[in-house]
């Protein structure tokens, strides 16, 4: 499968996204730039994390009008595959390609730790690799991670399976400890309604690796792998 | 002609930082307060002939990018107004 | 060419007064008249103030700097550039320094700290190496005193944010708590880059004509000297005037970080420095000085964030993530394509010159024409009187103390904000993105990979103000042993230093006499480690009201390790391991978080054997590459029972420990508690615990199997007083005592 | 009583989220704008007889903990004033 990575101006974790899906999984990936068009015929495209354009005055609220994303709006709209971390989940957002908004964590300070996630939906192109139910240890590093959407919303997300990943304790439990940032319902990832575009906040990127920590992000990046169209 | 933009978290919507300024002032003695919230607060200079162009084009920036209607409502003033 | 120079309307008279009023002595005042030839003008007054700083000079420091060693075999560059550089193999130089921000951090902590990072991740890039690791050294007031909550929170705040955004982890780091910095608190920030060996660049300038670039953001009057401000005149016009705190814009500087990166690969660069302390003037004078040059610069063309900064303020303002760039003449245009790639604006501002002048226009006059010498290298050099104080450190704790039970002293201390876990702090710091870091904050010594390549660093930072103010020689030895030895209990060989030493007012004479006793510490132990001294930095007059800070130089070390396969962190693996004791000599309360805690008069420090020192570190290194060594703990504040108790909290499951002290001591609240000893924790499987004790014992030093890891969350220590506590209470205990006391309990 | 307080960056102290949104403005269309500053906008019910009374509650709380003096501005407007 050919892999992009956007570089935005202030993206952190294009280099690592990079290095997960080339180096270490052996795929063929490519960095992509923010002021091109052209998305160069990758099959699935990936938002980093990281600040881009200083995520000033709201998260990704910048970074949605690079030139790029219309580009990347226009292959979600026909179907092909995104998926944003951190970052990249919260310009998604931003540029309406997923429900909801993320704000300021509750604690209102950066967090960066490992988490639980327990699988909601393995039946999307970004989960198949895993089973439905199963636990991930990833990590997590975000100042503004608190999902929100309106209360209707979730409902409808939840019936149709749009919620992923959410936030539970080593034995898989939902609890109010277990959620880091205080998101609505412990939402950790989504999905649109066709399953194409993905956002979580986790860094699948970070836990490729047995040496640095874990490598429970590969089933992510696999899952994506085998869903080359 | 100076804009003056007000953003403000949503009805409804958790403001973490409201909650933590309300209960930093109580902490700080300051009993009488309460319904804290805190928002953005955005100034502009806008070249236009009349308050009323003004008008429309803060409205067009609101909704382009100074608020998420998702999470934020926000209003705004117009110098002279 | 020969312009006069001249002042403009309604700048203050120059004179004597408007140099004290600068902070320049008489001496100093009149030396600059007779270097310049006549009276300078207000621009040149300003100019010289800061470069003759003490911050800038190094004037009272910089001839007791030259005895530490500065080379070895594998130092590429040592200092005299914005850092220094240490070949750590498979062609890679890592370059590193530690800088301090404590005076700003005080004023306005979360920019004050969030500049510092900025800062020092500047003196990194500069030289072409891409910042792969930060850490940080603070100290706060005690826990009680009003200020210190909202210290802490916009120190760690400011950090993390101007860290967390530039895409650096911050891998390592030392917080502490005390009184002595109520009123001063510190803030120290290391940084460390890579870069290929050959493909660093240089502040060093060369080739007259060659062109002098402009980048980065626009210059405002952010933190223009504050002694240059007391002119009545000049402050009436506008509050607006008064010297504006310094805020960052991460931001900026990462699009600087891969900008100037690129701008190095074009080869176009002859010579990049940061603009810093005293700003444009200091980067403007001090490259094309080094390089034996002039420099003209046409300070209309400097990028201006607000109308009417004059020539005064546009050369003394400290505005942030701006850069200067002596660019190969003709290829000016090359890298203000890559600049622009980046949303960076690159602007010609002047030239090289051969006149060795150094020589500001505005608005078609000369307002400064200096030597460029006098202002880069000739500095006045003080020989600062220096006394030991006539009764030795007042002994303040004389109360005493009574010594509590011994399960009760344990959770005092893992309660005391300063043993306890640090979570809380480096939480707020992004620790893993570049995909590099092995061990995080948490265990002795940070780990980082070098992607590849099997070679791995070893990094961290400590300071003992208790121990250096008892004895400002032999705090300043342990402090490098601690250090190093973090660095070998990860399993890392130390090869390089950088400091920062925090004092008080040089002037007084017991302060300097701490600073050269500090100097000599550390250039002992920088010989008997074999580890030079490659940059650094001085902090001066932290007090207030008269009272000095006790002397803290900040140490931090490198370590390398040749395959990282083998790193050691310092958690207990598995039930069954023997643990075992190695140490250089007996423990002692002196200067103790234990005698601080129960107020004990602790006594001496213990003598530091350096010879001892090394072989310990030589023995550390050998066990890891021989995969000998399961876990490796350095016993710091709180001593053994501390350190036994951290081995425990292994995040992945805690495990437990029984331990029998009576095999290694008196077993008395000094065996318990004491500290100063060189001490290590081990954990070894107990088929290798024989050549584990070769390694130690045949260095001649003391090693004890003293028990062993259980599968049962308990430390059971045997002794007279001993105890027999439940781990993962004692962890709660340990993790809960900082945001406990945040949460405003206690 | 409701309070609404205005906090605004210093002039003279770099705001970069104004600058970020003012580029922003301009990539996206508006060329008019300029002079964009970010600050806060907070809003608190404050329990007071008077809007006097209630104004020096006000100020008190910027002082001690709304605005920080270093390196932001304040003003406010108390209800019905
Ligand atoms: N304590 C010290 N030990 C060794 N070198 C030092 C020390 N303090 C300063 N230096 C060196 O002196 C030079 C000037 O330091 P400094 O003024 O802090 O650099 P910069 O101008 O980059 O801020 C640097 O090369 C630095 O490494
Ligand atoms: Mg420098």
């Amino acid at each position: 499968m050919k892999w992009g990575v956007v570089r935005f101006p202030g993206s952190l974790d294009d280099g690592d996204s990079l290095y997960a899906i080339a180096d270490v999984m052996g795929q063929d990936a490519r960095m992509l730039w923010h002021k091109d068009e052209s998305l160069g015929g990758v099959e699935c495209v990936l938002l980093p994390g990281g600040f881009s354009y200083g995520d000033y005055l709201r998260t990704g609220a910048i970074a949605r009008f690079s030139p790029i994303m219309k580009s990347v709006a226009k292959f979600a709209a026909d179907g092909g595959l995104v998926i944003g971390i951190c970052n990249g989940f919260q310009i998604l957002c931003e540029a309406h390609l997923l429900p909801g908004a993320l704000t300021r964590n509750r604690s209102l300070s950066f967090i960066c730790e490992r988490v639980w996630l327990r699988v909601e939906n393995a039946s999307t192109p970004f989960t198949r690799a895993a089973k439905q139910g199963d636990l991930l240890r990833l990590p997590i590093k975000h100042g503004e991670g608190l999902y929100v959407a309106p209360e209707d919303e979730i409902r409808q997300m939840e019936e149709r399976g749009q919620v992923i990943l959410r936030y539970v304790d080593a034995g898989g439990r939902e609890s109010d400890a277990a959620n880091p940032n205080g998101s609505m319902r412990a939402i950790a990832g989504v999905a649109n309604q066709r399953f194409n575009v993905f956002g979580l906040m986790p860094h699948p990127e970070h836990a490729v690796e047995a040496m640095l920590g874990g490598v429970d992000g590969l089933k992510i990046f696999q899952s994506i792998a085998g869903s080359a169209r | 002609m100076q804009v003056r933009v007000f953003v403000t978290p949503r009805m409804g919507i958790l403001d973490p930082q409201g909650r933590a300024v309300e209960s930093s002032l109580q902490s700080l003695g300051f009993k009488n307060v309460s319904g804290v919230k805190v928002g953005k607060y955005i100034l502009l200079e806008v070249q236009a002939r009349t308050a009323s162009e003004a008008r429309d084009e803060a409205k067009k920036m609101c909704e382009a990018l100074l608020a998420n209607p998702v999470i934020e409502d926000y209003r705004f003033e117009v110098d002279g107004e | 060419m020969s312009e006069r120079p001249v002042s403009l309307p309604g700048e203050p008279k120059v004179d004597l007064e408007q140099a004290r009023a600068h902070g320049l002595a008489p001496d100093e005042y009149r030396k600059i008249e007779q270097i310049i030839g006549r009276t300078p003008t207000y621009t040149e007054l300003g100019v010289f103030s800061v470069m003759w700083s003490e911050h800038c000079s190094y004037k009272s420091s910089r001839r007791h700097l030259r005895k530490l060693p500065s080379k070895s075999e594998l130092v590429v560059q040592g200092p005299g550039e914005n850092a220094g550089a240490i070949d750590v193999g498979d062609g890679w130089a890592a370059v590193f320094k530690i800088e301090s921000h404590n005076h700003p951090s005080f004023v306005e902590p979360y920019q004050g700290a969030a500049t510092g990072v900025g800062g020092i991740l500047r003196d990194i890039f500069t030289m072409g190496a891409r910042p792969v690791a930060s850490m940080n050294s603070l100290k706060f007031g005690s826990f009680e005193h009003p200020r210190t909550r909202y210290l802490l929170g916009g120190v760690v705040g400011g950090i993390g944010g101007y860290g967390n955004c530039v895409g650096v982890p911050t891998v390592a780091g030392e917080v502490m708590f005390d009184a002595a910095y109520n009123a001063n608190i510190l803030v120290n920030a290391f940084c460390l880059g890579l870069v290929r060996k050959g493909e660093m660049m240089s502040a060093k300038a060369r080739g007259p004509g060659n062109p002098v670039l402009y980048v980065g953001s626009a210059t405002g009057r952010d933190g223009i000297h504050g002694a240059s401000m007391a002119s009545a005149e000049f402050d009436k016009q506008s509050e607006a005037k008064r010297p504006a705190v310094q805020v960052g814009d991460p931001f900026t500087e990462k699009l600087l970080i891969e900008a100037c990166l690129e701008a190095g690969k074009t080869g176009a660069i002859v010579a990049i420095q940061d603009m810093g302390a005293a700003g444009l003037t200091s980067s403007s004078s001090e490259m094309p000085s080094h390089g034996g040059l002039g420099i003209e610069l046409d300070l209309d063309k400097v990028p201006l964030r607000e109308a009417g900064l004059t020539p005064y303020e546009i050369l003394l303002s400290e505005s942030q993530e701006r850069m200067l760039i002596v660019a190969e003449r003709g290829r000016e245009a090359e890298l203000q394509a890559v600049f622009e790639k980046w949303d960076l604006h690159a602007v010609v501002i002047g030239r090289l010159t051969d006149d060795q002048r150094w020589r500001m226009r505005w608005r078609g006059q000369v307002v400064a024409d200096i030597p460029i010498g006098a202002l880069a290298d000739d500095a006045p050099l003080y020989d600062r009187p220096a006394a030991a104080p006539k009764i030795q450190p007042p002994a303040k704790r004389c109360a005493a103390g009574k010594h509590p039970e011994t399960a009760k002293a344990l959770r005092a201390l893992l309660d005391s904000p300063n043993i306890a876990s640090k979570k809380w702090v480096y939480r707020q710091y992004d620790s893993i993105v570049q995909s590099n870091t092995v061990l995080g904050p948490g265990s002795d010594a940070a780990v980082l990979r070098i992607k590849n390549s099997r070679r791995a660093i070893a990094l961290k930072v400590d300071s003992n103000p208790r121990a250096c103010a008892l004895d400002p020689y032999l705090g300043a030895v342990g402090t490098v042993c601690e250090a190093a030895r973090n660095v070998a209990c990860a399993g890392a060989r130390p090869v390089g230093i950088t400091n920062c030493l925090n004092y008080g007012n040089p002037e007084r004479p017991e302060v300097m006499w701490q600073f050269i006793r500090g100097v000599e510490g550390l250039r002992d132990a920088s010989i008997a480690f074999g580890a030079p001294v490659v940059s650094g930095n001085v902090s001066f007059y932290n007090e207030t009201e008269g009272h000095p800070i006790p002397p803290t130089p900040t140490i931090a070390v490198l370590g390398v390790m040749a395959d990282v396969s083998k790193h050691v962190a310092q958690f207990f693996k598995d039930p069954g391991d023997a643990i075992a004791l190695v140490r250089t000599a007996r423990p002692s309360l002196a200067a103790s978080e234990y005698a601080a805690i129960f107020g004990i008069d602790g006594g001496r420090l213990v003598a530091i054997d350096l010879a001892r020192e090394a072989a310990l570190i030589e023995g550390l290194v050998e066990g890891a590459e021989q995969g000998l060594i399961r876990s490796a703990h350095d016993v710091a504040e709180g001593g053994l029972a501390v350190a036994l108790a951290e081995a425990c909290f292994n995040p992945r499951s805690i495990l437990g420990a029984e331990v029998e002290l009576g095999r290694a001591g008196n077993a008395d609240a000094v065996d318990f508690f004491g500290e100063g000893a060189s001490t290590v924790v081990l954990s070894i499987a107990q088929r290798d615990a024989a050549r584990v004790e070769s390694l130690f014992a045949g260095r001649g030093l003391e090693f004890a199997v003293i028990g062993r890891v259980i599968a049962d969350p308990r430390l059971r220590i045997a002794a007279a007083a001993g105890l027999d506590e439940d781990v993962a209470e004692l962890r709660q205990v340990y993790e809960d005592a900082i945001p406990r006391r945040l949460r405003g309990g206690d």
